[in-house]
């Protein structure tokens, strides 16, 4: 019998299992919910936090829950999008980790049937004298733009920002955003009983075994160690996999799609099974391996890349084969829908793990944190302007000032990314929003990247609401509605109530926000642990808003000013 | 005018082209798929596009320039047909011998996308014939192996033949080194076979097709080709 | 004393190698049936100074460490130390 | 029977070899100060069937001028052929 502990559950957790097991459960069941279980997949310090978040609205078409938020974007068209962090791998491996971290994101907008059109990324990294950081800085965009180019979607804009707090912890934030007619939607929730479960793409191999739990824990000084979960990409066959999902979204194919992110099979078929409210019973032996003598826990727990996983039709099954036969992917019927509500994996016929569906992604319980006002805050406030020395050449302080890391331009970054494939980038990097049009309905897409972390740490309610006001305010300068923002909660441990108090504020500070600019949030991610054994993070979220503007006359480029014209100060 | 635009897996410029060529000049376009061995029945123009074909695995563009497809399109460009390689499109020609030469990893080895200048150096090809000659145009790059590399006496081969179109350039047309994005020998950014009938460029001119997007210098090539084809007619 | 060192650096076994797996089929479809696999790796050859031949060895394992290798995801050989 | 095949393809002398350098100037700015030269190719691995070791070494020559060589700029040397 294994120890639920080195599964990585709690006692409370442990218990909840066996309670609704009725039974002790066994060690394959063990090893996924801990994964299922861990603060990556289930959200258990954030959930009851993140209801505060407005999440409906006239343009809400889909939000949270599905693998990406869905937003009307006029005339039957939606933008599809949401941010996602791979801090912890782009710290051990910066170019995999960037690299998968985009593909990721990616895949989670493809699995709504989109096509992904633009990313953004957020990059935190420390102090930029500092050899680790030069290092991390240069694998991760060399990673991110060695996924996205190849993949064929541009980066049209980010943010970048340097403080030494990210000196252990560099953060890596991921956003995407589809394209989608309405009426191609495809949702994971809506398999019936009767169908096929298929794993379309790559084959399974070891990568990344648990590299969701990996994901919710602190980074250890030996990192060495902690390396064999980092998964590689392979852009080029997810390139072939958008493909050939949006062949077979085209040629009405798909039932249901989910992507495999963290935790692999497991997370991604449990999940379409209990939101769509249905059993499944999966066939292990049958999944395509890249190596030998894989247990059927590694299997279910594999986060190789570039995998989706269908709900087809048992009459379309050779359609389906074909079109991942042109596209030269791996195509394999791993199993069946069944009614209700058990989730079955059997390895050579035999029952290997048994679980409702709903247990699975749903139970865990949460945790509520201690809370508590960090004492030093008034200390935080604490500054004189008196206590700065007097530059003594003040054309060299400002030429200082503009050159230091964190105002300089970000060139040497967005130059390594195409921001043009596609051929829609109205505008790309180096402006406040960037601008996409959406060529069917002349319509323009404007999307904007938002951090301000120092802010949140001298006021984390104050800070929150700033961090999503800025970035209406600049959508609404280029002439843009907001439809709604996706975000990414960067933390330390919530386990430290001062910093867990900071968490609860920000996300106050961010949704009250959003409730008066009525912009609601459809999609999101927490990324919490990020500290080490002597530093932790600065409370960072991100936010990514996306707006729409009607037609190309509608949209106010920046840095179109010229001699003569008059300058206004407007607002408070 | 009738275009074909061939899709190689890893291809991802290939519906911007054919954007570009409904668009602009109201070109009839397919796409096939490099596994085809024909082409299409009275095709006027072949865009290779741009992309990681085959990933770029091995060298860029070597698969590719071994598929099924490149059968036809060689017999089709021997007869005159007119055949254009973008980015990508240029490493595979290169790489199936239809054009001289090898795009080498670019000289800081790291991608880059900018707009770029480029000068003309020739108006007398069917892609480049609404262009002036010493006209300076701005097309986008991007790429991480753009740098054209020939033995130097292949080079001067192709110096004395006139093969080079388009070489990089700054907005005044110097032409130097520190305009030079990628290190390509004499700044080449484009040639043409000795026959003419074959471009083979790093820059994007699909990318520059549109006001909206930032610029159309690139539209005037479309509208060469068309304009060459009305002239000429079919080959 | 100059020595020339030669290196081999591979992915490990269990790391999917796209690379190679494109080529092995590149190669099937140019009509070699008889490729099972294929795996691509680094060829490295260094010029460098050393007073013995094991002192040279022992600096590219070191350089391997520092920058040579992903050890994440690689593995190397040092084939020959010659002189 | 199979055969595995081991594989040099590397830049000739005279072509400018950007990545080597570059590896050789990283190296440099490590410390390494013993580095006189660094060239970068690849290594390529093949498993072929084939009833003789003569056969698979001339297949994979053939593979070579096909595919895996561009003439233009690289060389090759099969390093081994072995069962
Ligand atoms: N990581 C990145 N990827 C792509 N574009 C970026 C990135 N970081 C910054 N940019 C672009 O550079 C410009 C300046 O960025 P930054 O200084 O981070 O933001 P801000 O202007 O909000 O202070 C913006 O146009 C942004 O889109």
């Amino acid at each position: 019998m294994m120890d639920y502990r080195l599964a990585g559950l709690r006692q409370e957790e442990y218990e909840e299992i066996k309670r609704v097991l009725g039974r002790e459960p066994n060690e394959n069941e063990l090893r996924i919910m801990g994964v299922m279980w861990s603060e990556h997949c289930s959200y258990k310090s954030t959930k009851h936090l993140l209801r505060n978040f407005p999440t409906t609205g006239e343009k809400v078409i889909l939000g949270p829950g599905e693998n990406a938020g869905v937003v009307d974007a006029g005339n039957g068209w939606g933008a599809a999008f949401k941010v996602e962090s791979h801090n912890h791998p782009s710290a051990v491996a910066p170019y995999q980790g960037a690299a998968t971290g985009v593909g990721g994101i990616i895949r989670d907008v493809l699995a709504l049937g989109a096509r992904p059109a633009a990313s953004m990324d957020g990059l935190f990294f420390g102090d930029p004298e500092n050899r680790r950081t030069q290092t991390l800085s240069q694998g991760i965009v060399e990673g991110v733009g060695g996924y996205g180019n190849p993949v064929g979607v541009p980066t049209v804009g980010g943010k970048t920002v340097y403080d030494s707090c990210y000196t252990d912890n560099p953060l890596v934030n991921a956003f995407n955003l589809g394209l989608v007619r309405l009426d191609q939607l495809v949702s994971s929730k809506t398999a019936r009983p009767g169908l096929r479960v298929l794993i379309l793409g790559s084959k399974t191999g070891r990568d990344g075994i648990a590299g969701a739990a990996f994901a919710s824990a602190e980074l250890s000084d030996d990192t060495k160690s902690s390396r064999p979960s980092i998964q590689i990409g392979d852009p080029f066959t997810e390139k072939l996999l958008i493909e050939a999902c949006l062949e077979l979204r085209d040629k009405k194919l798909i039932v249901s799609m989910q992507d495999m992110g963290a935790a692999g099979i497991t997370s991604s078929s449990s999940e379409i099974a209990a939101k769509s409210g249905v059993g499944m019973i999966l066939h292990f032996d049958k999944v395509p391996l890249r190596e030998e003598g894989m247990t059927p826990w590694e299997i279910a727990l594999s986060e190789s890349q570039e995998r989706m996983l269908l709900i087809v039709e048992p009459e379309d099954y050779d359609e389906v084969a074909a079109v991942a036969s042109k596209w030269g992917l791996d195509c394999t019927d791993i199993g069946e829908t069944i009614p209700g509500d058990q989730y079955t994996i059997l390895w050579n016929s035999e029952v290997v793990a048994q679980m409702p569906a709903s247990l699975i992604g749903d139970r865990c319980p949460s945790i509520h944190w201690p809370s508590k006002r960090p004492g030093d805050l008034e200390k935080r406030w604490e500054f004189d302007l008196e206590d700065l020395p007097m530059p003594e050449d003040f054309n060299k302080a400002v030429l200082d000032l503009v050159t230091s890391p964190s105002l300089r331009s970000r060139r040497w970054i967005y130059e390594q990314y195409d921001q043009m494939v596609q051929a829609n980038t109205v505008q790309g990097p180096g402006a406040p929003v960037s601008v996409i049009r959406i060529k069917e309905t002349g319509r323009l897409i404007a999307m904007t990247m938002e951090s301000d972390p120092w802010k949140c740490y001298l006021d984390p309610y104050r800070g929150g609401a700033e961090t999503v006001a800025r970035s209406i305010r600049a959508l609404a300068v280029a002439g843009a509605t907001p439809l709604g923002l996706t975000d990414c909660l960067n933390f330390p441990s919530p386990e430290k109530p001062e910093q867990y108090w900071e968490l609860e504020e920000v996300v106050h500070g961010m949704s009250d926000c959003c409730k008066n600019l009525e912009c609601p949030v459809v999609s999101g991610n927490v990324s919490l642990y990020n500290e080490s054994s002597t530093q932790r993070i600065l409370p960072t979220p991100v936010v990514g808003t996306v707006g729409v503007i009607d037609s190309p006359d509608h949209y106010l480029r920046s840095g179109t000013w010229q001699e003569g014209d008059h300058l206004f100060l407007v607002g408070a | 005018m009738k275009a074909c635009v061939v899709v190689f897996p890893g291809s991802n410029c290939d519906q911007d082209v054919v954007y570009a060529l409904r668009h602009v000049v109201q070109a009839t376009v397919e796409t096939v798929w490099h596994k085809e061995k024909n082409l299409p029945a009275n095709t006027d123009l072949v865009v290779l596009p741009g992309g990681y074909s085959y990933g770029d695995y091995l060298r860029t563009g070597a698969m590719a320039a071994r598929s099924p497809i490149m059968d036809a399109i060689r017999e089709y460009s021997e007869k005159g047909g007119l055949l254009l390689g973008i980015c990508n499109g240029f490493q595979i020609l290169t790489e199936a011998g239809l054009l001289p030469g090898v795009l080498l990893a670019n000289k800081f080895l790291r991608f880059i996308c900018s707009p770029c200048y480029l000068k003309v150096e020739r108006n007398d090809t069917p892609f480049t014939l609404r262009y002036s000659k010493g006209q300076i145009v701005q097309f986008p790059i991007a790429h991480h192996e753009g740098l054209f590399y020939l033995p130097e006496e292949d080079l001067k081969v192709l110096e004395k033949n006139n093969q080079v179109v388009f070489r990089y350039a700054s907005r005044d047309g110097e032409i130097a080194e520190q305009h030079n994005p990628n290190g390509a020998l004499h700044h080449i950014a484009g040639i043409t076979n000795e026959k003419g009938n074959i471009l083979g460029l790093m820059p994007h001119p699909e990318r520059a097709s549109e006001l909206l997007l930032g610029g159309d210098d690139g539209a005037v090539m479309w509208q060469s080709i068309k304009a060459w084809i009305k002239k000429e007619g079919v080959r | 004393m100059t020595f020339n060192v030669k290196l081999l650096v591979y992915p490990k076994e269990e790391v999917l190698d796209s690379p190679g797996k494109a080529v092995a089929g590149s190669l099937l479809s140019l009509g070699y049936s008889s490729v099972k696999n294929v795996r691509i790796g680094r060829y490295i050859q260094l010029l460098i100074n050393s007073d013995t031949a094991e002192e040279a060895r022992q600096q590219v394992e070191k350089m391997c460490d520092d920058l040579l290798v992903n050890s994440l995801i690689e593995e190397f050989t040092i084939i020959s130390v010659e002189a």
